[in-house]
């Protein structure tokens, strides 16, 4: 009988408690959208089996000698997203912005959905229940960036207790940028302007690729050294794929080593998904963020476009501005594909791909600012 | 009321450098993207008329439905292998 | 002179200890097993070559900064294998139990062979020179699992001194099991019931695969919650193969993530190969408790198998069920071997698939009803 | 005389908790994979009424021969590739 | 006013040092050899980018916390370049060395460049401003062996404050065998010697290549067991390829497995170049050493391989000692050359690689002798 | 100037005891190779004489171009199976 007890006091059953459950609800929820609804599944399915195991009760995969709690270490230390931005910088091809280069500055305009995002979350500090640090607040906008290691690396780095959230809201929220992108840009363009078509890109030689990530990882070391591991190890990846002669290294580092890590990072960023951390009025503030992020880096691409069409002697399609909040490449599918119901023999996608790419190193440049700024 | 005001004056406080780090933070971000942009096309100009490339011809097209024959074949050896 | 006399006292030849090279040669066995009979050669071949590198003298390659000190790190914290477990996860098809979900108790009957091992371990303290403790006795029952990263995870847990001899045990039975099978399933059977051909197999959907995973899950949270690491970690490798939508993922942990942490699981196993705990008397007792435990599972799986053969509407092979100790897919293919002795038509495989995998299943849940009554 | 009774106590105490572990510990893998038998056939009887699938067709015939020469190829082509 | 101070003093431009300067240049010659001069560039590129990102100032990436510090780990543990020689020794074909054993002397002589380079930078010494220990001596003289990670290996454990320099020198001499050797094999051979048309090489058999690493694995363990890390770790790799059972294994330790640790070995190695240590005399010293070893080891070959031909039955191509100082394959494929320069129908290739995977072993086994010898 | 003496006692130290491992060094590398030589002759009268093998046939001519083209699909495959 006694031993009956015992085992009854083992059992999952006898000790889960109510915030766990919820917890694994979310766990399966992510699954859900990962599996049935397409939502990133690379990220959503480990960062929702993270959630699941992690909120086992007894199990204790979270505590020290759990298999999570070694996994997360990856992560403390930076090592996961850092690799994981190598493996896409190797996957990267940076020929349609050096065909474009001016395109730079729509991947720059959208990184204003970043700072707004700050100036809100800090604001929304007045909302009862709220309490958003500088640091936090900062970590929040970071989502805006819409690159997924990147607000990892500057969330595990300023506020680590919301890491899950943000993880969560970024990954989901990129998922959703076909629904969340192309409302805004109808609104903020005319007919006659979505139907502009663009001048073919000129092709890029292979030597200004090689070039290219270097003068960019110098120009990250003079101006910006905070924001050089995460540029430094995206250009490192785009060099070996640019360069041809190391492709060993650069196949393995955009095929079998970030997936290994895509794994290990997905269960560990599910792993802060804990209910203490989750289950908070802030963590609705924070989707609620991220998606007015998305929205402001949107419009703040579209409307920069609109403006550099006026001024440039060649056309700019304002749609391809939308593809500055990087989310490569679905942005720039999205780009094309709006413009495609207003001129169906518009071609828009290589010329969205340059706003595109510009939104990564944008973002990785607008981490660099937070990370130097805020202490 | 001093808690009140005194509330008032760090949400003031954090808001204004909320302001502040948006104009830097923007600032740097198009000063930094705008740099790159000078530097891209000075980069091109020079490899362009000192290193001129011959443009790389596109991959002889090979046969898509050899490709897709393939990549099937492929993908099912990768499978046989994988399990055993 | 002197510099002669101290260049030969750092050979090895100087340092060799007597049990040092009878460590060895174990290994070079395990090699020659390995290589020339084909016993299970992924694991037993670098779990032999560690034996014997962590047996040479002076280099001391398992001593704090040795290479095999810190492989063995990724054991004692269990990662290595639960990350084995996940990549069997991913190449384990659970569609042929879930055509015949009743085959799962025949999976369960077989872990018997688990339980009257750790009843024999703890009878055999009255041989003299043999003595075990509880945890010790649990650590080598679980041979009986026939199930290799499931070994190694609980005598990592429960028993990692005896962790080098359990492995050796296990790996080599689950290479002996076609002939250690067979004579038990004759026995145990007639000529008439081995003939029984079964029906064939429903075709099982996606949607099913997808959620059995997410069923054993939580089944396993909230009963058995000890078992989640193993169970957690097999689940997440069969859901990612599922799916379909992450396959990336499911390739790299079927293949360089299983093989890169196969090298260095087995190496660390093999350093565990020490002298002072392999040349005991309790040595020759794990092997033996072993054999027993593999033949006890094998029986105890053709019996459940006459039973239920007997109240089942649908015609059950007794053969089947001595496929339920796992060690997929061997013991499958001796069921439909000896099956095809009796009726050269009969194709057992896809039937014996079921408890099959039902076993791996079964020794984890066992694995965690170890771990949670023996502390 | 009396080490050994009490010995003989200690092996006592062993084997009946010996027994105990293996009559609970078949008890609860018999429960939890009986428990997944019933949660199994409700799982699929759900599925096969709410969400019936049609069965996926064989993948179509690829040519045995050709597959055999392609992963002969593959593999000749990754020995060499693995080697430079 | 003064936040755009605080910026100005958070650039990287405010924060340079001279010799950070320097050292990023050298990262970027590094990277020029190996893209555009193709000098081992799966080395020589991560290790000139680890250069660069190591010299940024204030991102700190080497600094505890920082990537590269955790990526170094690996090295300073021997981790990596163990992997590294495990996976080479899954590429290594021993059969043209099996089929023709005595070509092993020449793999012997080779070495010679080692011990000369010791002596050697211990006379520098006289030369005022350098200063070179015994254990730095003992680790810039391990240039001579013409193996990457063996150098790697034995800076690690002697002289880790010189490894940069080491690492840097033992790559790019083994990119300029091909202008290194051809001088010196023609100054030391007659025309006649460079004709010698050598007898076609006995197939050697699949059990020869399985036994020959457990062979050489035991030999070490006997005799030299400080070389029993560097020798077993390219002995497993080895025998994995040769025994055929372990396929998975061995290509996974030669392909993904070896590309993921030359990314990090090549970065970490880089991290090393830091101004203080390599911005010294001393570095010139260095590099002038590791020439004169080269040089040397070329020397010693090429002379053993005409003493040899003058007692051996069969005639012996004095150019295939040069192949001993390993380099492999470059060495052998020099050889063969050279030997075509005055005999286009002779096909020295196969004949070299025997000396040549003689030389891995040797400077192995020379490794091993520094490391037991001094302390 | 006692200095200088000292300098030059030490540096013979050194030159000394590099000549020694000179000798050493190379003592140990030779003896150590030798010796795999002496037996790499008797495995391999061993091996030829209580176990010898059929000589292992080439493998079958391949079509190189046949490869060649199979190689490049690959690649592409490869390359495109790698970007999404
Ligand atoms: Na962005
Ligand atoms: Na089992
Ligand atoms: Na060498």
């Amino acid at each position: 009988m006694e031993n009956i007890r015992l085992l009854w006091e083992s059992t999952g059953l006898y000790n889960f408690t109510g915030p766990q459950a919820i917890m694994m609800a979310v766990g399966f929820l992510l699954l859900f959208l990962a599996i049935k609804k397409d939502f990133e599944p690379l990220l959503l399915l480990p960062i929702g089996f993270g959630a699941i195991l992690s909120n086992i009760p007894v199990a204790g995969m979270i505590d020290e000698g759990g298999i999570l709690y070694y996994m997360y270490s990856g992560i403390k230390a930076g090592v996961f997203p850092l690799l994981i931005f190598m493996g896409v910088g190797a996957m990267t091809d940076f020929g349609p912005m050096l065909a474009n280069p001016k395109t730079l500055l729509l991947g720059a305009a959208a990184q204003f959905g970043i700072f707004a995002t700050l100036f809100g979350a800090l604001a929304m500090n007045v909302v009862p229940g709220m309490e958003f640090s500088l640091k936090q607040a900062a970590a929040i906008a970071i989502i805006g960036g819409a690159d997924g290691p990147t607000a990892i690396y500057v969330a595990s780095k300023l506020a680590p207790e919301l890491l899950g959230a943000i993880a969560v809201a970024a990954y989901s929220y990129m998922a959703l940028v076909p629904l969340i992108q192309p409302p805004i840009m109808r609104a903020l363009t005319t007919e006659e302007e979505r139907k502009i078509e663009m001048q073919q890109l000129r092709v890029v030689g292979k030597t200004e690729k090689i070039i290219f990530p270097l003068m960019l990882v110098v120009l990250t070391a003079l101006l910006l050294p905070s924001a050089a591991p995460l540029v430094g190890m995206f250009c490192l990846g785009n060099l070996m794929n640019a360069c041809g002669v190391v492709d060993r290294l650069s196949k393995t580092a955009a095929n079998e080593l970030i997936n290994i890590v895509t794994i290990f990072l997905g269960l560990s960023v599910g792993s802060k998904l804990s209910a203490d951390a989750f289950l908070k009025m802030e963590t609705l503030g924070i989707l609620a963020l991220g998606a007015v992020a998305f929205a402001i880096g949107t419009a703040s691409g579209v409307i920069m476009a609109k403006v550099m069409n006026r001024f440039s002697s060649t056309p700019i399609n304002p749609l391809i501005g939308a593809a500055g909040v990087s989310a490569v490449p679905m942005a720039a599918r999205v780009a094309n594909k709006v413009g495609q119901e207003s001129n169906p023999y518009n071609f828009l996608l290589m010329h969205a791909m340059g706003p595109n790419v510009a939104g990564v190193i944008g973002s990785a440049v607008a981490a660099g600012v937070l990370l130097s700024l805020i202490h | 009321m001093g808690a009140t005001l005194f509330l008032g004056y760090v949400m003031n406080e954090l808001l204004s450098s909320g302001i502040e780090l948006m104009l830097v933070g923007m600032g740097i971000v198009f000063t930094f993207l705008s740099m790159l942009v000078v530097f891209i096309n000075g980069m091109s100009s020079l490899i362009q008329r000192f290193f001129p490339e011959t443009p790389i011809v596109a991959q002889q097209g090979d046969d898509p439905r050899m490709i897709a024959a393939i990549s099937a074949a492929v993908h099912q050896y990768r499978k046989k292998y994988s399990k055993n």
